[in-house]
């Protein structure tokens, strides 16, 4: 934001108003006032809905006053996959482009862990490792494909990844019913060599599913801050993202940077294929539909306006959303309530630029009201 | 174990919490079902679930890693029962049930779930679907068809659906031995417009009646079917799941759905709850067959001849003492030549 | 080839929505306002048409209800693209998110609104939807090619159609001749809004007999690409809502050719998918979108 | 005679800014009045308010005595005032014709657009003002030159009668200056009222019956143009006396450093632009190339720098042939460019100062460390020295936001990344087009200094004047070939001019099959 005033010193409400970090919080209480007037209006009470929230946050049930860490485990679970798609479409951003093909590369980094799951070498961590590698590389190639097409022949990124998630959804289903073991649905169970459970963070969470895949997702958090905000490659990325000629002329390699991008954004939603895949299945799944995990990332990262600890909060709030709606429907509060709300806290978000627009009409007043006063 | 925190179980009743895959109670199928056995068996109906909340429940799973953490938090709040529906919750529910062993739970679609504290409930498909396969070509008979021919419509693949088609095909060739029948999948539970493309294309080359298996993509084929027959022509669209006569009315009682392949998934929900009620609940496997009245036929259709009716019913008799066999899988009906090479049904 | 023929009726059955939303996003964009709403619009309308009709039949209305539904379905697609402009055209807002966050809301909303009208998680079914003409055409085909020859003659034939492109291209020249760029921006949004809703109408009536959440599937996106394969013109979009129609309908005439009965069967889902992605590679080039689409406009001098 | 517009008292305020404090502006009817004013002392912001894009925070406007709100540019067009932008408002793939009527389009008796006779009314316009353009031409084939014709036939063909043109000469070629010139002549004779705002005194002497001068949102004085000389204007423009020509050492030239060969260079069509030029830069040298917008200047620049490539031909850099390098190797190999659209080319607007000026050399040295990680502070570093150094004006220091700086300070930003890299070549397009006279003074001086220091500098500019004050070696550009070279001082203004101007029968490149 372009501050003219400095030098005068900013009222607090002003301060909080500039923050994003402010707004956003604002706008997801909004999302929420407006989902409990809902609630209300169809006759339940809407205290449930908050019970339901704080379960899912704290692990805390209200009504019999016991103590649940597990709600903790799979929240943070939940989380993982959609801070990680939320990533995915806040790195191409970044770099200017807007990616919808998080969908398609989480489905290509979940088949391509599944098939090195089941036919990989059985050696203890290495397997696991190599099937989560894979996984974010099929998921960067998937990506980087759109990148290159979008660089070579200025195929729309947006256009180019619907297709690619529906080719994805096919192809997975057309290589998964290759695997061993494979029946409509499932295959054979992964050797225990391939899985990333984590008997720590069971311990702690009370047998949850949260799994090693969590402490992937905290390295993720942090390589993509670091990536983006303290090396010459996300400098380099971030100057395509905002003027492509400009970065061209100053010779940083655009074609490179935006298939690079793009690559990197299919990494984390392929990682976030993987990890789901070995997290929380103990088998290859042969899906005949999308996880979602890749198109809510989109709302993920618009809510937590591409950064990383923004979207890393807002993954937070979509995956407590997520375990909160089924501890909801068991207090009888429709499910759809929080499509609702998060459907609204992505609306509302718009409303930062109605900021926007009320602080230059403020400031305009304010310098008129100077000038004709002199 | 068993963390039953609310015993409170106002006016005897059991409790249960259904948990279904992401299509809800909504979905015409066997979550449809087990929820409505559910309603009915505390005497609530479709349109007053009063006693929903007090006594019964239901929780939807958005995406499948939400089975396992829906199993366990049933369990944490404490029912006398919870239910799960499809196959795919089978892995989930072994996974989960040893960590409740005083928990009851119970499974409709499979038979492996052996744990001591899981009911299993498995539907003979094939017997229902031989019945409405030969409504069909009895149908077709009766309205001096010479050669018809017949269509099947899946949704995914698989032994369950195949089990349906299979059923479909032996019903339809004990009355004509050499119909031919088309198959077509879908590859999507949700994708109505390739299943009416491809029943149109089925009705315009002569096939009398389609039958589909394929969930949401099956209304393609029954608003095919009401469309033709409003234009006068004698196709027949065939329901599944439950009685699905009125998703075909057309004109006043007019149905295009001649005939449904009927599951009684309710009839699992109440057996379970009242194993439960009775303290007679244990971890078996229990077969819904057309002798249990676990699969059937319906006959809601006015325009089903009594003629055609009598004959299936016959049918029925003979299946249930054994004289009829029916192959369920492609395999063994292959092998008895009781259905045509070529098919796209799959065993696994 | 006669296999060919005979899907032609189904395939138009299959192609006309798309292009029915197709237009009106094209219309939308060069209005200069990006709606990747569309998806969330259709649903909406395609909701709120099944719930109309099915309603209006029950209380013994005739064939008009289809009509009247469908028109119910326009006006609500319409309703909730108001949200849409509002938020680019008046907050000058990010247009991927206010685009965003009315999918994930139509998805909340239908469901709910079924709940509240059905008691279920979908409208019920209803009895008889659009049935077709002697050739075996739905009305869709003839309201699609009328929407896309409709929307050719306002954009080339209108001095409306001049006024709404240069918004589209440089909405500063527009507005220094007078034109009311916002006004013609809302034009566009409403009318894609409205043209969704009509096309999800249109599924409903045509494909199934009811709305579940599976009932529009992605076309909206589909729609998007058409938008941009078609190079933003009325014949081109079209042409590549066509194609894709083809595409899908693949199985209904090569599916008896043995050989490629042997392939998995899900290389026919993939077909319209891969055959659209390799057209838009082998016929790239110049981007010919409009130059100020996706852009708030900030009026100001200079 | 009585005024055709008055503006009286007119105060208008931006966030943080009083653009236009207090001002009067009389217009006589029928007179062409000009408006000067150093980059920011409010001219545009004044029109726009005349023209209705915004309205005034007090003050009153009358036209012809009578007071008038103008709300909009509808107003403005309603009241006969026509507005000539600075940046032109063409759609770029309209038709001249239809960018001509948009908004008031001819329409056929059922309301459908009548281009047949919008193009008969416009032809009839240009044939009766001498605006000749082709009606048909798409906007964006047509030179800038044509393009200013169309806006002023927009005017004309509204029936403004009072136009305004904002820094039209700006973009164009002496002889379209000379041209626009006439058209002013033919306007005003046909009895229009003119307020041309400009910051060139020359022009201003040409046309001009008298001179409002601003000066940071004032008005300063309003002059009869016939009784001051060009000095006194400018001084009155910017508050102090200026220095008009440029102190230059002698010629010492070295080896030839940057060396064109046969280069040839295609757009995006396929079109040759750049056709077969040959041309050599010295080591202490300013080659500067003149010639009219469209003939391939832009595209040599592109085809240098690597931003297109080329089709044939050599780039020699001291000697060796860098053309299938990339555009990073070529700075890497010494080659600097001051591009010619700084927003477009120059800057990444969000990014501030201090990250512009690394935007080339990000990745080295004391900016990336090993593995690369950036190293903020040393940027900082470097954007708070070289601020200091060019004088660079912005509110935040090197954290300011480059989009957010003034067209001056952002070219300065620039050329500060750019010499601080200390190239051996330096490509230079444009660099001081709408600066104002103490920005160009200054611009024009690190120039020369660069060459004083040894470097080899190829000089792009549609301002004659530049070229010859500026340039060592002085080359015509024509369809994309160098038609003749020069030393400095062997050639007058008008010699080069005719040597442009016997090109202009057919422009825009020569079409290959
Ligand atoms: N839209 C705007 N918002 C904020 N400030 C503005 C805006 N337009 C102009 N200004 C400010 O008003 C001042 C006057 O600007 P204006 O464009 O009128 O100057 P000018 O004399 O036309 O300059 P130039 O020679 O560059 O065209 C500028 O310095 C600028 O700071
Ligand atoms: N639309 C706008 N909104 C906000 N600020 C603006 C706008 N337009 C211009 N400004 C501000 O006005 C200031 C001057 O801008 P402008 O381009 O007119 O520079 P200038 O006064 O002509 O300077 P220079 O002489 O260096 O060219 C800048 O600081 C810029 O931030
Ligand atoms: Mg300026
Ligand atoms: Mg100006």
């Amino acid at each position: 934001m372009k501050n003219r005033l400095s030098g005068k010193t900013l009222s607090v409400s002003r301060r909080l108003m500039d923050s994003q970090g402010f707004t956003s919080l604002m706008v997801v209480l909004l999302g929420f006032l407006v989902g409990t007037i809902l609630v209300a209006l169809v006759g339940r009470n809407p205290l449930n809905l908050y019970k339901a929230i704080l379960q899912a946050l704290t692990g805390y049930n209200v009504d019999n006053g016991r103590m649940n860490v597990r709600y903790i485990g799979e929240t943070l679970n939940y989380s993982v996959p959609f801070i990680l798609c939320g990533f995915s479409l806040a790195f191409a951003a970044r770099t200017g482009l807007f990616n919808i093909g998080g969908e398609g590369q989480y489905i290509m980094g979940m088949t391509v862990a599944q098939v090195i799951a089941l036919l990989g070498p059985q050696v203890p961590f290495l397997h696991a490792a190599l099937a989560i590698v894979c996984a974010t590389l099929i998921g960067a190639l998937w990506g980087g494909v759109v990148g290159l097409l979008k660089a070579r022949y200025e195929v729309s990124e947006v256009v180019s990844t619907i297709m690619l998630n529906y080719i994805a959804l096919y192809l997975s289903r057309i290589i998964c019913l290759q695997l061993p073991g494979a029946t409509t649905f499932r295959t054979a169970n992964f050797p225990t060599t391939a899985v990333i459970d984590n008997s720590f963070l069971q311990r702690l969470t009370n047998n949850s599913l949260l799994n090693s895949g969590f402490f992937l997702m905290i390295i993720a958090v942090v390589l993509y801050w670091f990536i983006m905000e303290k090396t010459s490659l996300g400098f380099g990325l971030r100057a395509t993202g905002f003027n492509k000629e400009a970065a061209r002329n100053s010779g940083i390699p655009v074609v490179k940077s935006i298939a690079l991008s793009m690559a990197f954004a299919g990494a984390f939603a392929g990682l976030a294929g993987g990890i789901v895949a070995l997290g929380s299945f103990k088998y290859g799944r042969v899906i005949s539909g999308m996880d979602n995990y890749g198109f809510n990332g989109i709302a993920v990262a618009l809510v937590g306006n591409n950064t990383a600890i923004g979207t890393m909060l807002a993954g937070f709030l979509f995956g407590m959303l997520k375990n909160a709606q089924a501890l909801m429907q068991g207090k009888q509060i429709p499910k759809e309530i929080t499509f609702i709300i998060q459907g609204l806290i992505v609306v509302f978000i718009s409303l930062r630029s109605a900021l926007d627009l009320y602080r230059q009409w403020n400031d305009k007043k304010r310098l008129q009201k100077e000038v004709l006063a002199k | 174990g068993g963390a039953k925190e609310t015993p409170v179980v106002p006016g005897g009743k059991p409790t249960i919490r259904l948990l279904t895959d992401a299509t809800g109670i909504d979905d015409k199928s066997f979550n449809a079902a087990a929820w409505r056995g559910i309603v009915e068996f505390y005497g609530d109906t479709g349109g007053n679930t009063s006693r929903r909340g007090a006594f019964y429940d239901v929780v939807t799973a958005q995406t499948q890693d939400m089975y396992i953490p829906n199993l366990k938090q049933a369990a944490d709040e404490g029912y006398d029962l919870i239910a799960v529906t499809g196959f795919t919750w089978a892995d989930s529910l072994n996974e989960v049930a040893p960590l409740y062993p005083d928990q009851n739970f119970m499974i409709v679609d499979v038979d492996y779930v052996t744990q001591p504290n899981v009911m299993n409930f498995v539907y003979r498909e094939e017997q229902g679907s031989y019945l409405v396969g030969m409504v069909a070509a009895l149908q077709a008979k009766e309205d001096g068809i010479a050669n018809p021919r017949f269509g099947f419509i899946g949704g995914v693949p698989g032994a369950t659906i195949t089990k349906f088609e299979m059923g479909y095909i032996q019903g339809i060739r004990s009355v004509f031995p050499n119909a031919p029948i088309v198959d077509y999948y879908t590859n999507d539970w949700g994708k109505p417009e390739l299943a009416k493309a491809q029943a149109k294309s089925w009705y315009d080359t002569g096939v009398y009646a389609v039958y589909s298996a394929a969930g949401g993509s099956g209304n393609g084929t029954i608003a095919q079917a009401k469309e033709y027959r409003a234009q006068g022509r004698n196709v027949w669209a065939i329901g599944v799941d439950s009685d699905q006569y009125a998703d075909g009315l057309y004109d006043g009682t007019k149905s295009s759905v001649l005939t449904s392949m009927i599951k009684k998934v309710e009839s699992s929900s109440l057996y379970a709850l009242h194993a439960v009620e009775n303290g007679t609940f244990t971890g078996t496997v229990v077969a819904m067959s057309l002798a249990d009245d676990g699969v059937g036929y319906s006959a809601a259709n006015p325009e089903l001849s009594k003629n055609v009716i009598a004959q299936v019913e016959a049918a029925k008799a003979d299946i249930i003492n054994g004289k009829i066999t029916i192959y369920g899988t492609y395999k063994e009906a292959l092998a008895n030549n009781a259905a045509p090479a070529g098919l796209s049904a799959r065993d696994d | 080839m006669n296999l060919f023929f005979n899907a032609i009726p189904s395939i138009l059955m299959i192609v006309s929505p798309i292009l029915i939303v197709a237009i009106g996003g094209m219309i939308c964009e060069r209005s200069g306002v990006v709606n990747i709403a569309l998806e969330g619009l259709m649903g909406l309308g395609a909701c709120a048409t099944a719930s109309a009709h099915v309603l209006m039949e029950t209380a013994g209305m005739g064939a008009p209800s289809i009509w009247l539904a469908l028109l119910i379905g326009s006006l609500v697609g319409m309703l909730f693209s108001v949200i849409h402009a509002f938020a680019s055209i008046n907050l000058k807002a990010n247009q991927t998110i206010s685009g965003t966050g009315i999918n994930l809301l139509a998805d909340g909303v239908t469901i709910f609104a079924a709940q509240v009208l059905f008691s279920a998680d979908r409208t019920r079914g209803f009895r008889m939807g659009m049935q077709t003409d002697a050739l075996g055409i739905y009305p869709t085909v003839y309201i699609a090619i009328g929407v896309v020859i409709l929307s050719w003659f306002v954009l080339y034939r209108l001095p409306f159609g001049m006024h709404l492109r240069a918004c589209g291209e440089h909405p500063s020249a527009a507005d220094s001749v007078g034109i009311n760029v916002k006004g013609i921006r809302y034009f566009g949004v409403l009318t894609s809004g409205f043209l969704a809703g009509l096309a999800g109408g249109c599924i409903v009536l045509t494909q199934t007999i009811q709305y579940t959440s599976n009932t529009i599937n992605g076309r909206g996106f589909i729609a998007l690409a058409a938008v941009s394969f078609g190079r933003w013109r009325p014949a081109g979009v079209a042409a590549a809502a066509l194609l894709f129609g083809v595409a899908q309908a693949l199985y209904l005439f090569t599916g008896g050719i043995p050989a490629l009965k042997a392939l998995p069967s899900e290389v026919f889902n993939i077909m319209p998918y891969l055959i659209t992605l390799i057209a838009l590679v082998v016929f790239s080039g110049k981007n010919y979108a409009p130059l100020a689409s996706g852009q708030p406009y900030e009026k100001g001098a200079s | 005679m009585g005024y055709a517009i008055e503006m009286l008292d007119i105060t208008k305020t931006f966030p943080g800014i009083i653009a236009n404090d207090n001002i009067t502006l009389q217009v006589k009817e029928n007179e062409v009045h000009a408006l000067l004013g150093e980059n920011g002392a409010g001219k545009s912001t004044l029109m726009s308010v005349l023209f209705g894009s915004y309205s005034p925070d007090a003050g009153t406007i009358r036209l012809r005595g009578d007071d008038v709100k103008i709300f909009s540019p509808n107003v403005a067009t309603e009241l006969g005032i026509g507005m000539v932008h600075q940046h032109f408002k063409l759609v770029h793939n309209y038709t001249v014709t239809e960018n001509i009527v948009l908004g008031m389009e001819p329409r056929s008796r059922f309301g459908l657009l009548d281009l047949g006779s919008a193009r008969k009314r416009v032809e009839q316009i240009s044939e009766q003002y001498g605006l000749h353009v082709d009606a048909d031409a798409l906007v964006e084939d047509i030179t800038v030159g044509q393009q200013q014709r169309v806006e002023i036939l927009k005017t004309l063909y509204r029936n403004a009668d009072i136009i305004i043109f904002d820094e039209p000469t700006a973009v164009l070629t002496p002889q379209e200056i000379d041209e626009l010139m006439d058209i002013i002549r033919l306007l005003k004779k046909e009895g229009k009222t003119i307020i041309l705002i400009t910051h060139k005194l020359k022009e201003i002497k040409a046309v001009a019956d008298r001179c409002t001068v601003l000066r940071r949102g004032k008005s300063i004085n309003t002059v009869t143009v016939a009784d001051v000389s060009e000095r006194q204007l400018a001084e009155m423009m910017v508050g102090r006396s200026v220095e008009f020509s440029i102190k230059k050492k002698p010629l010492h030239a070295g080896n030839v450093v940057l060396s064109i060969r046969n280069l040839t260079v295609k757009d995006a069509l396929d079109t040759v632009k750049v056709n077969d030029l040959s041309i050599d830069v010295h080591a202490g040298e300013i080659v500067g190339i003149a010639g009219v917008d469209g003939n391939g200047q832009s595209e040599l620049m592109y085809g240098l720098t690597g931003l297109s490539p080329i089709a044939s031909g050599q780039i020699l850099l001291d000697g060796k042939d860098i053309s299938d390098m990339t555009i990073r190797e070529r700075i890497e190999r010494g080659l600097g460019h001051i591009p010619e659209d700084r927003q477009k080319h120059g800057l990444v607007g969000p990014f501030s100062i201090g990250e512009n000026i690394t935007l080339k050399d990000y990745f080295k040295g004391p900016f990336s460390a090993s593995y690369g990680i950036l190293n903020h502070p040393a940027m900082d570093e470097r954007g708070v020295r070289l601020i200091k150094e060019f004088d660079i004006r912005a509110g935040q220091g090197t954290a300011t936001p480059a989009g957010s700086l003034s067209g001056g300070n952002q070219q300065k930003v620039i050329v500060a990344r750019e010499i601080e890299l200390s190239p051996q070549v330096l490509l230079v397009a444009q660099p001081t087009r709408g600066l104002d006279v103490g920005a160009i003074e200054y611009i024009r001086g690190r120039l020369i200094a660069e060459r004083d220091k040894g470097k080899a500098i190829l000089l792009i500019s549609f301002e004659l004047d530049e070229i010859m004050n500026l340039c060592d070696t002085i080359a015509t550009i024509s369809k994309g070939s160098i038609v003749g070279i020069f030393a400095q001082g062997e050639v007058t203004e008008h010699d080069i001019g005719l040597m442009m101007a016997g090109t202009r029968k057919n422009e825009g490149g020569v079409h290959t099959v």
